[in-house]
């Protein structure tokens, strides 16, 4: 075990308080999933957050159900960075088969609690080693093995609790919490919290640095992830039609839609439901049920991840074509295929943004934290019944099932949007209806809703090629004429999605675009930059057709690094494509591990392609 | 037995409604089509039942038979979506709005080829809709390939032998939960507006298997879903009356031989029975005649199986009676107090 | 009438002799479609190119199968373009619906064909107007309707023969070949035709200058359509597995392999097949079963449209990534969706140069003539089992469907390529076996056919992520060094697809890039352009990933004009990304109408586009 | 009445292997998941019936279920496919190479969810392989949703009741084509392994609907598919015996209550009949049977249906007797005398 020491050199970015480093580091919980480990690591994280610390958690979990590792870690950040963080300053091993593993990769001076009859403690002699008797403790209190395979979990918590400062009270509050309905599991969590905190207190003398203090800037914030968050954006955007098919790590969006749903979307007067959610048989399927409903006039969605994307090309395109409103959320995971469905990436971008054969284009809007999967669910449904087209929400796993930290949404101050759709009256009053004439010379037709009860409302809805009254036509110039106000209607596009945020003091030669989860590595990584007198400006794409910042932002910059988490640097093409005469600024950075993108990763890409010159 | 008299095409309808209100688009399929003789009898089942125009639904996917939903009641709404997914779309319509009169067209390909896991899937949930299969045996419009209802033994115009079992389509609709189950053929034009009307007037999938005569590619000798094949092998398993819930005439029937079911919108179905004794109330029994007559070379026509109490796909959500399409923001997006209700749970 | 006049001025480029216009002008027939027209055009076509004129054929059908309009355009070329061209020098109208139209298209001092009871002689003044009665004629051969409407056809062969002086034999020989097996048919449609030439001789003296006379360009020549020639591709390449489902226009590439296959690969010895032939369900089924055969070891191949493609993507993605053989033609047609399903397009290419989710790419042959469909069907099977991965054939309907002349295709001299497989013998030899590993540094892995009887042999291909071994692993490193190694299995790729063709005095500043059908239109537009002083250089794409060429060509010109048809100019935004540095250099042509691109749109494109300065 | 006795697990079978051949990877499924006790049956019966390793083509969709490909006969050929899709990936690849003895594993989402339709043409084709469906009742590997065959009725752990009917994978597989049909339970290995051992002596699509608890979602009261249940539930149809063709043992049997079925390869089956009346050999009481007890709440188990004689897929096919994947260059590429003949063909 390393003697007592100063902050290391490299680690000078630490706030260090007497040789303490204090709410400034990672705690990761390496378990087995299945076990039950997940409620104590949100215990953990809920009580730092309690504590007024910003805190981020992420789970690096197996595509399976039990039995395999698993890593949770927990970043409490004074400086309120949220972004993955590869360096673990506190260990929690409680995985025989990877511990060794976990322990070589950890940071010198790191501390690690550990199951004492592993034989992990002359692995290193650079770091603080707290071996806690789990088994035994636990077997003091059940009999039953699988109670005390839960029981360990909580029993970690306590000794990280009492190791690191962290408030019992907190803690207790967050258990009670997580475990509301069932009172006594909460008590008996307690309790093994308890013990671990004792054992500690009586066998563990603190020697590592790392400390938990009580800060005050969480106050008012809350805690979600991002699947969460677009559940309830799709509650206020009104949205009445939900098809969906499983699928890691999309199927908690739709699990909670059901939820709220079920809570806040019953009529009161009649007790029947205001919505229709369908488990659908497919990806197929449910993106047809989706087009079907919005056809028909109900705000619907689907939620999926890459392998639903794939199946959903066909579809897709119907959408486009006919014109037809729906909302896809793609909470991307990792890899061609099947590929690694536990893994996040931004691997969607082009299959996406181009989707199916024969001339398409979709608007994509792309969530940068959980309060926009909650403003951008809303605004994709208004986006798609204003254009009439699919449009997808581009989210990823690390957003999509990791917890944040956010303001409290607000609530929305726009009425809900149904975009160009005539009613009996309008037909009335108008005396013609031509369902895809360009009326207002933005691209965009006006509808009816089947079920209008007026002899001009119908129309024919169909994927092949047909004219302004809806009518089959195969000729040359009716086709040339929809596909180019398909077209227009996509420039008008550039006007309504969000904007891209630019933040910049505009002197610097180098521009950085990034978007979603890569956000947070950014934020961090500029600072990192900055300190080491590296200045960079920095636009976060929201939406694809991109509006005219983009360009803009390329052009008054030298070189510009696009950073995203996939191969091929797909948003980096989007963008040359976009800027074609400054194709040549453009550097791709990418990182596809499968694990959140950190800082140090982006920091170091362009410190050393800086010195390349490329 | 009596069924509804047929009205002269100018008379109008309950509604006030021409039979030619009812009607759509020129047809382009080929002179003496099967299926130009269903979308006919489908132009005059909505016609004598009094749909109102506005409220249908017209689903296809796409083939020669998906087109016909082009070429019937104009006013009302079409979609002609994707080559097998109209189940798809027509689930979705219909949760949208579940005051539409869904009727899907499809053809054999369509559904028991590509479209057969969204077919199965459909009738599983029973969706309130009539799901008309114009069947030729071969995909009509990419020029006369098997399909997978195309009977065994039978053969192309190119001497291309079938050596594949067909899937019923009635079977599988009576196996995995649609509740008005009828096979007709499109040279009955009586039969089969009966069926129709029958179906307009269940709540539930409806699905009519019509044998439909493809006389481009199928028509041939050695064709099993011919003019000629069907017309030498139609065997009536029962002969359907249909009285609507608009119609006061009193039916005297002979419980030995007729069968009376009562619908949910107050029309009632007679059905004589023929020869082959044949309850169609009875799944067991109307699943064991139809794999026992499989190879028999019959085509049996007639309505095969109906229940008429199950519920239907929408039921079973308990929707407010209001569209969802057309709830106002007021229904659909909820109070102040509840998205701050959420927030501080989440603090 | 007009009066007897000199070839117009705009019209130079016309072979002139005597005021006539010999072998350089168009004939379209105006029909209904499934009124057996088809056979009579095939017929004109073939005589004319058995006078040793060269020809080439284009049908523009309606997606249905009878009773709409249908044009069918036979273009005589003594200086060989074979591009579609627009202008209409001799129509035969027999097409009631649309005569009046038809007519008022056409270009001044065209000849016209009519049925003569319809009110057509005062359309216009400036036509040659041959009226015959049709009807009349036939009805004198045949009471049956149907064999009327039959005769009618080759009877406006005859007219048209005869005005043309179209050799009565080669008419005759021409209808033999057609209706080889039913020789009564033959008879009686060589007397309809007679009928035709002897009323045209009696009754209509000739009055237009075009004239069919031999000459000696097609000796030695075949017609044939891309479909059929990529079929005889499949049965050379030693093609064993085919799963397909019927699309137009792809469904004749299947057929004809059904008959070529059936014709000549049942063993002589056993009178069995060497091959299997499903028609799937559907398309992802087809791909599927292509996908399992490839992987036991067929080399297998699937045909499809658009919508095929998109339903494809999941099972591409798989294949992509599990590295498994298959090979998919993609004959496009016009639109997103279902589209103009008879109408030409190269709409595809993003679409399936990226197919599927997740970063995916690949190898994608462009034939630009029947032969290369023939030789590039051989290619991708070798490309397919040497990369183990989909390989794409991008045809399209206008080069599938439609009659084209060639010299007659080489017998492959190079032995099939089964790529790296692994007997059980090198097993033993080698003694071990990673399926993903990366021996020869080319990022091709060595595999082994399920049902090798070796202990080692066996490996278990899987979507998801997976290790060297083919282990399952979520592994950061792993997934990371399999995705880049697959990326450099697409680097290598680029020396082994076909190269470009690139014809240029390399002194021009303006280059053009085409591929596919473009091609023909690009031909004879160069000469248009070099004849108004504007000298262009060419290079004629033949597969993505691209060649070193490609880059080149682009730097060592001022501007590229590519050329293709699709509304987004996908080839061009390839090129783009190809060349980022000198994006701007590279200008979109797109031509989307759903009729083949024609010489003259390109030369005024180009030529407007250099006026602007763009 | 005798069945091949189990040897013990180091003892080698006829072709030298031990059971330890046999085995896989290490599972990572959930312990005690009825996937793992069907496993280990498939490791018994092909060590048993004495498959060569290297002759197994494993193959599967996406799930619990389908990761147990990984976890039998190593030495095999696995592909682990995409999501419902494992039956086009069999059929091209046993079109590739027909003598591998093709087995593929799925799940009840795989199988009767998003692949439905394949599912359905598959058996249509009678294609020559084991699909052994691991039924659940759920999605396992997402987290326990309902799947297609999860019981009207039924209830998940959040007290959510599944409202629609379940599919009936037996009932279809009769219906469509497939020729072995039977259903089992994870914890009864005695019957399960007959089962597949007798599967292993048939040649046509043998589907093993095997009811497979997944304990971590679906194993609770109100489930139908837990243990507990299916142990309560379970009705054997017929007492399965099997003696493989290389056995020489002499069955003496009692017609009235035994019947002999005579396998492809020489095999045999031998089926007690237990109190109900049951001929597998008769499609129309198989279904009738199935249908019958649908809502009954029974499980049946057993060997349901078969018919020894119905040609297979591949045998429509006429293929020449190597595998069409190892032909040589001079069996499919034809001479260059014949691209001489069709060039001159279209000259
Ligand atoms: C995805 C896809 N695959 C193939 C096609 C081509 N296609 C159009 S219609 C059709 C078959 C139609 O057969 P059927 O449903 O029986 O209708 P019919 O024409 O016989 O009435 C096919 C294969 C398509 N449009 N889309
Ligand atoms: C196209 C696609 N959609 C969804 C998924 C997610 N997914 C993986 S397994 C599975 C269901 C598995 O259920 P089942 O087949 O019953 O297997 P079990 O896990 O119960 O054994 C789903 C929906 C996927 N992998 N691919
Ligand atoms: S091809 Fe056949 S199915 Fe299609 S329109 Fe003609 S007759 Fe009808
Ligand atoms: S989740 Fe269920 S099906 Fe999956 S491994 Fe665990 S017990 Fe088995
Ligand atoms: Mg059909
Ligand atoms: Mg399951």
């Amino acid at each position: 075990m390393p003697s007592e020491r100063a902050v290391p050199a490299e680690e000078r970015e630490w706030s260090s308080h007497d040789g303490l480093i204090i709410n400034n580091f990672c705690i990761q919980a390496a378990t087995v999933n299945g076990s039950g480990s997940q409620s104590a690591n949100l215990v953990l994280l809920r009580a730092i957050f309690q504590m007024g610390v910003p805190v981020s958690g992420k789970n690096i979990f197996p595509s399976n159900i039990a039995g395999l590792p698993t890593w949770y870690t927990i970043r409490a950040s004074q400086d309120g960075y949220v972004a993955h963080k590869k360096d673990v300053d506190v260990l929690i091993a409680l995985n025989s088969e990877t511990a060794a593993d976990d322990i070589r990769k950890i940071r010198p001076h790191a501390a690690v609690i550990y199951e004492e009859s592993l034989p992990l403690a002359r692995l290193r002699d650079d770091l603080y080693m707290y071996p806690v008797p789990f088994s035994k403790l636990a077997a003091q209190v059940s009999g039953d093995a699988r109670a005390r395979r839960l029981l360990i979990n909580m029993i970690y918590v306590g000794v990280a609790a009492e190791l690191l400062s962290i408030d019992f009270r907190e803690i207790e509050v967050a258990i009670r919490r997580l475990f509301k309905s069932k009172s006594k599991a909460a008590e008996s969590n307690i309790k093994a919290v308890q013990i671990g905190a004792d054992y500690a207190r009586a066998h563990l003398p603190k020697l590592d640095p790392f400390k938990i203090q009580r800060m005050d800037k969480t106050r008012g914030k809350i805690i979600i992830d991002g699947n969460s968050a677009a559940a309830i954006g799709c509650l206020y955007a009104g949205c009445t039609v939900v098809a969906w098919y499983p699928i890691t790590p999309s199927s908690s969006l739709c699990e909670t839609v059901i939820e709220y749903f079920k809570r806040f979307r019953i009529d009161e007067e009649t007790g029947k439901a205001t919505f229709a959610i369908v488990q659908a048989e497919d990806e197929l399927a449910a993106l047809g049920m989706v087009l079907g409903a919005g056809w028909t006039g109900a705000r619907a969605m689907t939620s999926t991840s890459g392998p639903g994307i794939s199946l959903m090309a066909e579809f897709t395109g119907l959408g486009y074509y006919a014109e037809v409103p729906a909302v896809i959320f793609d909470v991307q995971r990792l890899g061609p295929s099947t590929g690694l469905p536990t893994r996040t990436s931004q691997g969607d971008i082009f299959s996406v943004a181009l989707l199916s054969h024969g001339d398409t284009k979709h608007i994509v809007l792309i969530p940068g934290s959980v309060e926009e999967c909650y403003s951008m669910a809303i605004a994709a449904f208004d986006l798609a019944e204003r254009f009439q087209t699919p449009v997808f929400v581009m989210s990823d796993l690390d957003l999509g099932m990791n917890n944040w930290m956010s303001e409290p949404f607000e609530y929305p101050e726009k009425p809900i949007d149904r975009g160009k759709v005539l009613t009996a009256e309008d037909l009335s009053r108008i005396g013609h209806f031509e369902r895809y004439r360009d009326v207002d010379g933005d691209g965009i037709p006006y509808r009816t809703l089947p079920g209008t009860n007026h002899p001009l409302a119908g129309y024919f809805t169909r994927g092949s090629g047909h004219n302004e009254k809806a009518q089959y036509s195969e000729k040359p110039q009716v086709y040339v004429d929809l596909m180019n106000r398909l077209a227009k209607k996509y420039e008008t596009a550039r006007q309504y999605v969000p904007r891209s945020v630019v933040e910049s003091a505009d002197s610097a030669e180098i521009g950085i675009i990034a978007y979603g989860t890569t956000h947070y590595a950014i934020l961090e990584a500029r600072d990192q930059l900055e300190a080491l007198g590296t200045p960079t400006d920095y636009l976060r794409l929201r939406a694809i057709p991109f509006g005219p910042e983009v360009g803009e932002f390329v052009r008054r910059r030298q070189r510009i690094y696009v950073v995203e988490q996939n191969r091929d640097g797909q948003m980096a093409d989007l963008i040359r494509l976009e800027v074609a005469r400054e194709a040549g600024k453009i550097r791709s950075l990418r990182h596809f591990t499968g694990l959140p993108i950190d800082a140090r990763f982006v920091t170091e890409s362009i410190l050393s392609r800086e010195r390349e010159g490329d | 037995m009596a069924t509804t008299g047929t009205m002269p095409p100018k008379a109008v309808n309950r509604l006030g409604f021409t039979m030619a209100d009812y009607r759509g688009q020129e047809s382009t399929l080929c002179a003496g089509c099967g299926h130009d003789a269903i979308t006919s009898q489908i132009i005059k089942a909505f016609w004598e039942y009094g749909v109102e125009p506005h409220r249908v639904a017209k689903m296809s996917g796409i083939g020669c038979s998906s087109k016909t939903t082009a070429y019937f009641v104009n006013q009302g709404h079409g979609f002609n979506a994707v080559h097998g997914r109209m189940p798809a779309i027509a689930t979705g319509a219909m949760l949208a709005n579940q005051h539409l009169i869904g009727i899907g067209v499809s053809g054999d390909g369509d559904t028991a080829s590509i479209g057969l896991g969204q077919f199965c899937h459909l009738l599983r949930r029973n969706l309130p809709i009539i799901y008309v299969i114009e069947n030729n045996g071969v995909y009509g419009l990419t020029k006369g390939q098997f399909s997978a209802t195309a009977d065994l033994g039978s053969k192309l115009k190119t001497g291309v032998v079938n050596d594949l079992p067909s899937i019923d389509c009635c079977q599988l609709a009576i196996e995995l939960g649609a509740t008005y189950v009828a096979r007709s053929f499109a040279g009955d034009p009586k039969q089969l507006v009966t069926l129709l009307k029958g179906a307009l007037a269940h709540r539930g999938t409806c699905v009519i298997d019509v044998v439909s005569p493809c006389v481009t590619f199928n028509n041939h000798e050695g064709s099993t879903k011919s003019y000629a094949f069907a017309k030498e092998h139609e065997e009536l398993l029962n002969e359907v009356g249909f009285v609507p819930f608009f119609n006061s005439i009193h039916v005297d029937y002979d419980e030995g031989t007729t069968i009376q079911v009562d619908m949910h919108d107050g029309s009632h179905i007679y059905l004589r029975k023929l020869d082959r004794e044949h309850n169609p109330l009875d799944r067991v029994g109307a699943m064991t005649l139809l794999e026992k007559t499989k190879d028999s070379g019959e085509l049996l026509t007639g309505l095969i199986y109906i229940d008429p109490v199950k519920k239907d796909f929408l039921s079973l959500l308990n929707l407010v009676d209001a569209p969802l399409a057309t709830l106002s923001m007021e229904k659909t997006r909820p109070s102040r107090q509840s998205l701050k209700e959420i927030m501080s749970e989440l603090m």
